[in-house]
């Protein structure tokens, strides 16, 4: 049986069954525990598991996340929110410098078992420094993983995968998916995990191939109704869930099946998660490309906060259908 | 929260408050007012929906933004986080910019691009608003770093609030304000809160905030943030140590957030009490506080009173009107103002790309 | 007439011709005055242009760069130093959430006119934390340009149209390329500025193109003789020299002739600028491309330490041929 | 550079040295006398071309690693920075996998993959060798913290130099080890530089770097280096602190280091003066002082000192003689130590791909 839960309550759900299974399981964070999460992803978790599993933390994303990547060296398993994504850049060198390479520079003595989890999108009104998407830079880190649940089922199993992982995993969310709801397995029907590295065919389609990741996806989805209903084209809608570990074999199956691709990201164009799938694509299956790999990113500037137009400079059903339809 | 206790001392007695004409102190008042009713106007069009992203109110720290700014001369820089429009209209910033931007609108002082957040004034010596928590904390360095590089006797006054005192990158600047005889003043807006956070529970400290300072053999004091002639006193000590002596201050104002963190921090009864709230704004309102001394000093009239908060009433609700009004940036609009370069259609940006849109 | 320089030596000559052109230029950086520099490309500069314009630093890089941003918009033009560019990952918040997007969150009220230099390169056994390559992840934030010199020629030309610049340029160096000699301009001839994004054909050639930067520049040119006197392959090597913005025309054009790709980017393969510089050729010279475009990058892992074995990590010769080799 | 006065207390009188057996203090004087010898070893093969990379000599700080990691139980724990070579021998680390890890081998405690700046034995408590000032700080910090989340009575030492103090991410580490109550004692290794640049060119501060704990209500101290019964003592009074109490503390310990920053710093002799160096080595090695102290307490004898010496130069050659010849990793060996779950072929490691190489 499966519950409609909000991506919100999903990913509650993860953190809290986990809390519950491994007792060096920590949530850490600015107002995670007594304000109940500036997004509510935790409400309830501090009331119900007090001060030591739930920690609300000051100000100071470099000096937190150092100390859950210390304390899992000795086996605890700090799940460390930032607050938006976008705070990486204070962090960053724990992030990348302690966190991704420790373990190589022990030679294997060490590892960290650390989430770091967070909304990571534009479109909320927050302006440009608040509006970041990280997963391309940080899955470019070998040592990390990276994952961007798109749906509710996805992000409790993920969040559950992410949390037993013995590698620093970076888990993005999204402001704008915490209120969409979906369908999310009963617990009472057994643990649900799902393994980093796999993606979801969200789509069957034989046309033309929507690739993605996040929000993404459900614009994708969105844009191939709109392809169906419209233009009689059957796009297939690959939700990758997780940048790394990729799931290059489902990327190389679809592209085989459709030929055509369209990368939906909605990271700035220079580099990010597209530009690699890209490169992997026609590195692996140049011979089944009947046209070049188009992309629908958001527009290449700071993300602007005007509320009349940021939803242009995102990805957005018009945006992909364009691009779809000027496939030649 | 510390506040004013009875035996305080009344800095109307110190050399720059003296020298305050009565006109000017009606101006100051005034410039309060005005700041409240343009948030208050500014609420309620968020409410309504006309606004993204975040509203961050300072009403109830009035007299920090305007006492402080009011010492500025033509040399005096002025930079700030994220609530920041009590400091934009006490640079001079008009109602129309502001609102416009909060609208997201074309006609905004950032063009719609910032939002809330990121008021800027460079003109009026402003340069923001601020998103990251103390990420403005070495750029009000470098504002007053350039300042003394550029041979010019001013300082720059960089506000924090007090829970972005514990980022690394404030204590950066304050080693390197010491050491290199940086003439900035760290204006720790101490509201008592960092979001749902007391400054007990996010904040170790001796005796006060402001005291980090000490151990960077920087200069600090407390001050009554209710109180706009201890406001402007304190602060013109700071400042003139910043610009005689080229050396830094680090002032810990006390003041007080009536609303929430943002307008959509639902919590904002929760951590705090009615009651401490209701008490600041009996005892400590910073307007209040400063209308009951003008119209003992015979400065204000009642009339007077309610002329002022009647026209900032009403320039806030023009302002809504010519934001409301105003254009919306357009998709063309997304991709300017990325790069000085091309902008200015200058020879370097006609070389390579600079965007990669397809 | 042009001298022979090293890349030390033409970098400094650059830098020192900018701080007696403009009084507002200033170097600053930890070790940068009376040290000399930790790699000497300031050596001499203090003891000429004195305190006010060499300056040095605490290690405090968030500190001392915001500060540079802070006073570039006040008209000064801070040229600062990381004495390795791996250390920007305690200062990015500075890097990409101020000086990128200042300009565009203030509507074009601000801008940043600063220079951040340091060396950015894996093989000098200095291990993961500091043999960070960011170019890729700097080219990803709109608002930023950054360039990565090869030789001693670019890399005078282009730290002085860098300084020039109004915007804020990342430049990169390399010190296994400071003691490289080349030949320079001679300043009488001129004021010798090489401007941001014009990609240099190092060598022309007909049967494929190695398209690179930075220190892989000098190994596909090791390649291109190899490849030339051991199996009559004639290479073409681009060097892109500046990353944002791109000299996509460049790119193209080479395709074009030689039909035939690979990119040698010393960055890990996730992403990066060889990534991004393949999507840009499939999607732009789809018919162009007689197979595959295919890369040397470093082997996926963060940086080893041991000498014996970290240039095998690295792009080198051996590798370039191999890959060329294996194009079908 | 303080030193220790003619009047200074005599630190053998504390419970703590007064613990000591005879076996135990020349254990301790050899520990120091190794650790030079390694070092100087190391400097030998550095230079003939074995090793890669920095070499950051700790020569003339010994007592700083012996002392302090003496008192370790078996739930304290300890990281530091790139100048790692001491703690790592104090910890009980082989030199034979620490030189082998200087040249590169599989051998090596990092097989290879860290170098001389990232020596690791969690086996024995030991976090690191972390090349980024002041990194390790929030990792220190992590460690004391996970010992209190897991209920045992230990404390992290974390070491950082009188240059790393100027970094944030010290500070945010300083605040939350107050706030949260953890057992961390960060010592300040204060050798007088960070590279080229003396104490007083790269701190602003008042009295001493220490104090910065006050503002941040934790007790500091400082410590003179050259002695190892102060050293001892100090420490102890820190670590019990943090033990019993769970309280931060700050020691700053002055010592001294007689080579370059790194043995590729050709400056070292520009910018400090030979006469600082000389008197150094004369009245304040922390070797010489020890030995001195211990013949005189009738503990060592000269013999004794010979051999002690004669045993750590010949054990630091067997392991250079190890090093050398040990095997260099292989190409596959870049690829391993990535991640754990691929190290340990578990089931999720092999769900997508997790490296890119074509
Ligand atoms: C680096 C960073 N971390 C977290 C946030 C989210 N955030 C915005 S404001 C705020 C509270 C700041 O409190 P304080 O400094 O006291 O200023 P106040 O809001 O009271 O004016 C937080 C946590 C942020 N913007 N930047
Ligand atoms: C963030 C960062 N900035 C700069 C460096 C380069 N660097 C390495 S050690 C060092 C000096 C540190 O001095 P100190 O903290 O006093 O330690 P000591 O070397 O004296 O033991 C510098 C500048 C670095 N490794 N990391
Ligand atoms: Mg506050
Ligand atoms: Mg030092």
């Amino acid at each position: 049986m499966s519950r409609i839960l909000t991506y919100r309550e999903a990913l509650r759900e993860g953190l809290d069954e986990e809390l519950a299974r491994d007792s060096n399981v920590v949530l850490m964070g600015e107002e995670v525990a007594q304000y109940n999460g500036a997004y509510k992803v935790t409400q309830g978790l501090w009331e119900k598991w007090g001060d030591k599993r739930v920690v609300d933390t000051p100000i100071s994303e470099a000096g937190f996340i150092g100390m859950g990547i210390g304390a899992s060296m000795l086996g605890v398993r700090p799940v460390m929110e930032l607050m938006f994504w976008s705070f990486h850049s204070v962090a960053f060198d724990q992030l990348v410098s302690n966190a991704a390479c420790v373990r190589y520079m022990s030679g294997g003595l060490c590892n960290c078992p650390i989430v770091v989890r967070g909304p990571a999108n534009g479109g909320s009104g927050v302006g440009a420094t608040h509006s970041h998407l990280p997963e391309g830079l940080f899955a470019a880190f070998p040592g990390l993983k990276v994952c961007v649940p798109a749906t509710p089922a996805d992000a409790k199993g993920l969040i559950k995968a992410a949390i037993r992982d013995n590698d620093p995993v970076y888990f993005m969310e999204n402001t704008l998916l915490y209120g969409n709801t979906g369908e999310v397995p009963d617990p009472e029907d057994g643990d649900f995990v799902i393994p980093l590295g796999l993606a979801d065919l969200k789509r069957e389609g034989t046309d033309v191939s929507l690739i993605a990741h996040g929000r993404s996806v459900i614009q994708s989805l969105a844009a191939a109704e709109i392809l169906q209903n419209e233009h009689g084209i059957n796009a297939e809608v690959l939700d990758l869930r997780s940048i790394r570990p990729l799931d290059v074999d489902a990327i190389l199956k679809t592209v085989k099946k459709t030929n055509r691709v369209v990368l939906v990201d909605e990271s700035k164009p220079f580099g990010g998660v597209s530009a690699m799938v890209a490169m992997l694509i026609q590195e692996h299956a140049f011979d089944d490309l009947d046209a070049p790999i188009k992309r629908v990113c958001s527009i290449d500037a700071p993300a602007i906060y005007s509320p009349h137009i940021e939803n242009e400079q995102l990805p957005n059903p018009a945006r992909i259908v364009a691009k779809v339809l000027s496939l030649r | 929260m510390t506040s004013a206790s009875s035996s305080k001392l009344d800095f109307i007695s110190s050399p720059i408050n003296q020298a305050l004409t009565p006109e000017r102190k009606v101006e100051l008042y005034t410039q309060m007012v005005r700041i409240r009713k343009f948030e208050q106007s500014a609420l309620k069009y968020y409410n309504a929906g006309k606004m993204g992203g975040f509203l961050h109110l300072y009403i109830g720290q009035e007299a920090v933004a305007v006492g402080t700014i009011s010492l500025g001369g033509a040399d005096d820089h002025f930079i700030t986080a994220y609530r920041d429009h009590g400091h934009a209209l006490a640079v001079g910033m008009g109602m129309n910019e502001c609102m416009a931007e909060m609208f997201g609108k074309q006609t905004g002082c950032s063009k719609g691009k910032g939002g809330s957040m990121h008021f800027f004034a460079p003109d009026k010596n402003f340069w923001g608003g601020h998103g990251i928590v103390a990420g403005q904390t070495p750029l009000g360095l470098g504002l007053a770093y350039g300042l003394k590089y550029l041979g010019k006797e001013g300082c720059c006054l960089c506000y924090l609030g007090d829970g972005a005192v514990n980022q690394g990158a404030f204590h950066e600047s304050l080693n390197i304000a010491s050491l290199f005889g940086i003439p900035v003043v760290y204006v720790i807006e101490n509201n008592g809160y960092s979001m749902g956070t007391s400054q007990e529970r996010s904040s170790a400290f001796n005796g006060c905030l402001a005291q980090r300072a000490e151990a960077y053999a920087i200069e600090w004091d407390v001050v009554d943030g209710s109180d706009l002639y201890e406001v402007r006193a304190k602060t013109h000590i700071a400042m003139e140590r910043a610009r005689k002596q080229h050396k830094p201050t680090v002032l810990e104002i006390d003041t007080y957030r009536y609303y929430g963190h943002s307008v959509a921090d639902a919590n904002n009864k929760k951590y705090r009490t009615p009651e401490e709230i209701e008490n600041y704004k009996q005892n400590h309102d910073p307007i209040s506080v400063f209308q009951r001394r003008l119209l003992e000093e015979g400065v204000l009239t009642e009339d007077l009173v309610k002329s002022i908060g009647k026209a900032a009433t009403n320039e806030a609700a023009a302002s809504a009107k010519f934001a409301d009004e105003s254009p919306a940036p357009t998709i063309a609009d997304i991709s300017t103002d990325v790069y000085w370069e091309t902008d200015h259609q200058t020879a370097a940006s006609k070389v390579g790309h600079h965007f990669f849109n397809d």
